[in-house]
């Protein structure tokens, strides 16, 4: 029986670990089959794991507090990648020197549900608030609003991917990063699954097969380009190579630990942010297979 | 009466989805039943009211322009063949690139406020009109375009006047019904512009709103909006028909007194 | 007196006048057809009319013969079969000098009747001539209705509509193709008498059905018939038009007439 | 002839884009010149056929289904009052309700797959064939009508077989040019449907291909893609107007003579 | 022969006759009407119109006089007005007995002179009499036209598809509205032979502007006219029908319908 993925986005260097985990066949011998599905909005998989329409969803941290405060039943299996990408991009030749000159200007972002809060909390140290700043949904133009000037700022940019591409377009970025502007720490990239379908063996497997790949991964940097690209040729440019390496240091070395502590303090933070009412326990929505 | 047909219409819907959201017990992201959405729509009216009012707007000046565009194009086409060999491609073209995987390069060029909405509905409206407007005047039965131009003939030459008489009084009043079918369906389709518009960049709207929702899961939020918008574009719909209807009197003449007798 | 009799009643005051190229003189013309084909099958061959200036000349011939297709051949919305000629008797043009009654009314059916009336003006960016048109409107015994939209109208009441507005035009030349088909015999005998004097020294192609309609208003008058159709030597009865129909030299020639319909053509 | 127009205004087209690009020196990322994206094209091109693929069979079920639906709602509509009156708001509420602002619950209730690109093909289709169809149903002179219920009377009583056959034989052969324009329209927004869809929720497809070009900043790809898929609602465009002509000879032959007359 | 000319023939062969209601008691009928209103404009008062069974009656009277607008009442093509009042002589009701021609010819402009004829038996859903079609066609002449489309006839001929049309139903109430009046003299003498054949023993009322046809046609020849209109009392001509119109009687009846048309009414 295949085992539906859904991915967070089309194929990119974050999904690296799955990607060689299936060309080096680590998936066939966990006795897996898997599909992956690239959907077209980010928002999708989750909700559709939800409902049960695929076993698992490539989601993100912030997401799966905001989904589970609205009473969808998932929980998050494993990570992917276990620090913040999202970072907060402006042109390096810009006006832009620190957060402080945001004032009065126009942030871009590609809606996910959270980035006011991070924004928020990005910008208040410098006094700035929501209403100092106009705030536009560019969906997924983040660079190329912020290349064509339509925005001085974008938040939601993953640094290991938006800012290669800015610098290979010619326009340098200069990244700000969440985790040190009083944004706590999170999980970027997480699997979840349907908290009803927990007892599913294969996700188990999965998991396993997922911190092989990660070492193979880590190990051999060189050969996993190769197998990266070796299926998906569209990906084999400049762009996907640098983002690849940038990715490289970022992957959850143990998918399947689950840092409990450090859910329950980004749950504060939503709450003081008001994004959710109320702080659930971490087991509720984030688990570690046994 | 026909307020009243509405009203039972709306509320034997509503009564559907309440009684289909009680059976199936479908949870809240899948389908929020009607009672939640009212909620939602009641404790987010201020914000719901806004941000249709972006909307409204770019509905309304993208049809506006849509239609004197649309109008003005299948005059032109239909009266230069030139135009028609060399321009109605283009025109199937421009329709042909859905206006919306050019959104994201349009929001580039146009920036992010009025201007791209307004130009996606206006492209999304354009062709019905265009296309309903110049088949109504194709149409035009030759006899009467004969004796037109013999008429005219008895005139001083003056080759544009005599084409704008032409379709002022005999090619436009003809094509009058196909237009305002072309019409019908532009102000059906008009939303969808301002929406898609919103979706590739905006900082306010309901469709931005909606996306908004539907990240967040909050479904009611989602189902409120879209409650409104369909509210909105429903009112403008029978406004415009009605408007027709007012506009066309010898139309309307013929199906009352078809009405009529059928009713024998 | 009701509006609907007003046709009925001899006229007291004529139609205003305006024309422009009034005393121009009459324009004859002559059209020469080899053969007239449709889908392959002939309809007419070589048909030789001569239109004289300023005379009426009246056409009769059975249902299908060719005698609407001569005229829209001469109003140019049918192509000019190959070796076909047209020559004026001033050698200009025909163009813009002609007004042409359908057999079909043609009325616009979104305009009032008056609309109707005032179309050629409209179209030609002239100064819409309401006198004249409610002058013709009078005469053809529709005040009433110039309001109305065609809709409203009677068969007849349509067919005198378009023959006001054939007559609203002062082209040097007119055709007509059954002008009074719809009317009853006394509406018809004064419209008769209305158009005798507004075509006064124009030149005129009636087509009709009805021979005492072509003895009372025809200087010359033709009969198409035969398949391929064929011209009649024209007839042409003695008197100022319009005649008095019951005129015993006419009773003649009806016969004569009759008897052409029949299908014994007279070589032209 | 007509081809040789048409490769004309597409190589003019093209030199303008060219020189557009040249003169204005605008990045890559804002408009890619022809060259660029003629290499995308060449260099993707399995990649664009797959999904170019996967586009055209949704643009054709909807297309097909959207057409069906409509004709068979707009008969039903005009047939039965009760339908018209109740039925007919929901039509332009269907409308109203930009499929694509509930593409990502459609989503969730049908799963990826062709249904959901389908379905909002169909919703988008469906509408101009119904509107454009019903109007000319609607439009079917009294005289007829009239004349058609008095044949019928003298028969057996047989509401159902009468009520088709007035259909059959009056009605819809009235209509038809109307249909046509409906359709003709439906042809050239088709794609929008499909495209949309992949919007929303797809994992193939040319649409999709186009976002993930577009977020990858590959506006090489995604012009690339654009081209094809222009190019396809262009040849379904003409095919079916093609087809629409002779389908519809009577109208054919007005223009023809029309156009004969005039060219006098 | 040429086809065109077969309608002017005499007949030899009959049209088959494929009558359901075939020797059933001709059905007669009476109108009252108190006043007819368009637009608050009163067309007719107090009218009574009695349709004698089997028999023909004609209808003369001015253009806009109301004729037709009775026609489409007693076909309910208009709803009847108030306080009208309609009874057949057996008691049952008209509808579904009626056969109808249109003073407009009414021809589906997308179906061929075929298809147009065989539209009543396709509507209904019976077989298509295409026998009984082909053998109608050849009556009116257009038999070469079976598959030309209503564009490519001459006015004349549409009206005798029309007319062939109307003969294809087998009612026996028969409404008519200027069966005749776009065809040629001769066209016209032959047809109204044919329509006086298969009109036998039908109950028929023609309206027309020709007071020759009345004579020629009608057993029963009434007059409307006045404003508001008012119906003349019956003129019943002798003799079988078609009658010679060049009958010295009829001749006379020919002035005294003139008179009435001219706007005395004999009050009935
Ligand atoms: N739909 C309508 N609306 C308003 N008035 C109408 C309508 N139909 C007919 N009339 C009026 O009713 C009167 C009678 O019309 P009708 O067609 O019965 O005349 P008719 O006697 O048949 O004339 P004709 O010999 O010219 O055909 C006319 O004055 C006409 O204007
Ligand atoms: N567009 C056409 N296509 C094919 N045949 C045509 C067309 N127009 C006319 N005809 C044919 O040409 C012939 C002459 O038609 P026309 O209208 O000139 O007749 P007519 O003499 O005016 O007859 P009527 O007295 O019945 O009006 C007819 O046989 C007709 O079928
Ligand atoms: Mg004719
Ligand atoms: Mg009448």
């Amino acid at each position: 029986e295949k085992l539906t993925v859904l991915l967070d986005w089309f194929v990119n260097p974050d999904h690296a670990t799955l990607i060689i985990a299936e060309e080096k066949g680590i998936f066939k011998k966990h006795g897996l089959d898997v599909e992956m599905i690239a959907p077209a909005d980010p928002n999708d998989p989750p909700k559709l794991v939800a409902a049960g329409k695929a076993d698992l969803a490539i989601s993100y941290q912030p997401q799966l507090h905001l989904q589970v405060a609205e009473g969808l039943p998932l929980k998050r299996i494993a990570t992917l990648i276990a620090t913040p990408l999202n970072s907060l991009v402006v042109l390096k030749d810009g006006p832009i020197e620190s957060l402080a000159d945001l004032k009065g200007k126009k942030i871009g972002y590609s809606i996910g549900g959270f980035e006011t809060a991070i924004l928020k909390a990005m910008l208040a140290p410098h006094n700035i608030s929501l209403d100092d700043i106009t705030l536009i949904n560019v969906n997924f133009s983040l660079s190329p609003s912020l290349l064509s000037g339509q925005v001085d700022a974008v938040i939601g940019a993953f640094r290991n991917f938006e800012l290669n591409q800015m610098d290979i377009e010619g326009y340098p970025g200069r990244a700000f990063y969440p985790e040190e502007e009083g944004v706590p720490a999170y999980d970027e990239l997480i699997l979840v699954a349907n908290s009803g379908k927990l007892d599913d063996p294969r996700f188990k497997s999965f998991v396993e097969a997922l911190e092989e790949a990660t070492q193979y991964l880590v190990n051999h940097p060189e050969d996993s380009w190769k197998l990266f690209i070796k299926n998906h040729k569209e990906l084999d440019d400049e762009l996907n190579r640098r983002a690849f390496a940038s990715t490289l240091p970022r992957f959850a070395l143990r998918p399947a630990a689950l840092d409990a502590a450090r859910y329950h303090r980004f749950a504060a933070f939503m709450q003081a942010q008001g994004l959710i009412k109320t702080i659930l326990p971490v087991h509720d929505y984030a688990i570690v297979l046994q | 009466m026909k307020l009243l047909r509405i009203l039972i219409t709306v509320g034997g819907l509503i009564l559907i989805w309440e009684s289909l959201t009680a059976l199936l017990d479908l949870p809240k992201f899948m389908l929020p039943s009607p009672l939640v959405v009212a909620e939602a729509l009641y404790s987010h009216a201020g914000l719901i009211a806004e941000n249709a009012l972006t909307t409204l707007i770019e509905i309304l000046v993208g049809l506006f322009l849509g239609l004197v565009f649309g109008m003005v194009s299948a005059v032109l086409i239909s009266a230069y063949r030139p135009v028609k060999q060399w321009v109605f491609p283009l025109l199937i073209a421009s329709q042909a690139i859905p206006v919306f995987a050019i959104a994201p390069l349009l929001v580039l060029w146009l920036g992010y406020g009025l201007a791209p909405k307004i130009v996606m509905s206006l492209l999304i409206i354009y062709f019905p009109v265009t296309v309903g407007f110049l088949d109504g005047l194709n149409r035009t039965h030759p006899a009467w375009l004969n004796l037109a131009a013999l008429l005219q003939q008895s005139g001083r030459r003056r080759r544009l006047r005599n084409t704008l008489n032409l379709y002022r009084y005999i090619k436009i009043p003809f094509a009058l019904p196909s237009l305002a079918s072309g019409i019908r369906v532009a102000a059906a389709i008009a939303p969808i512009g301002a929406i898609v518009g919103e979706w590739v960049g905006a900082s306010s709207g309901l469709g931005y709103l909606m996306l908004h929702a539907n990240a967040r899961v909050q479904t009611d939020l989602m189902f409120a909006s879209l409650l409104v918008l369909t509210v909105m574009a429903l009112l403008l719909y029978y406004l415009i028909d009605h408007g027709l209807r007012l506009a066309l009197p010898w139309l309307a003449d013929q199906t009352d007194l078809h009405s009529q007798q059928r009713s024998l | 007196m009701e509006p609907e009799d007003s046709a009925n009643s001899e006229l007291s005051e004529p139609i205003p006048d305006t024309s422009r190229d009034q005393g121009a003189p009459a324009v004859g013309l002559n059209l020469k057809l080899k053969e007239l084909v449709f889908d392959g099958d002939t309809i007419l061959t070589d048909l030789d009319l001569t239109l004289s200036p300023g005379k009426i000349t009246c056409l009769l011939g059975p249902s299908g013969v060719g005698k609407s297709s001569i005229l829209k051949i001469l109003a140019s919305f049918l192509p000019p079969p190959e070796s076909s000629f047209l020559v004026t008797t001033d050698g200009d043009p025909l163009k813009g000098r002609i007004s042409y009654m359908d057999q079909q009314d043609l009325l616009l059916p979104w305009a009032t009747v008056l609309d109707n009336l005032l179309i050629g003006d409209r179209l030609r960016g002239d100064t819409p001539d309401t006198a004249r048109a409610m002058a013709l409107l009078d005469q053809v015994g529709l005040t009433k209705w110039r309001d109305a939209r065609p809709d409203a109208l009677s068969g007849g009441m349509r067919q005198r509509v378009a023959l006001a507005r054939s007559l609203m035009e002062e082209a040097p030349v007119v055709l007509m193709d059954e002008p009074f088909s719809a009317l009853d015999a006394i509406t018809k005998y004064h419209l008769q008498a209305l158009a005798a004097r507004m075509l006064a020294g124009r030149t005129v192609l009636l087509i009709t059905h009805d021979p005492m309609e072509a003895l009372r208003l025809g200087h010359v008058i033709h009969v198409l018939s035969g398949h391929p159709a064929r011209l009649s030597l024209p007839l042409t009865p003695a008197g100022a038009i319009p005649r008095d129909p019951s005129d015993d030299a006419l009773q003649r020639l009806y016969s004569e007439i009759m008897t052409r319909l029949a299908g014994e053509p007279v070589d032209a």
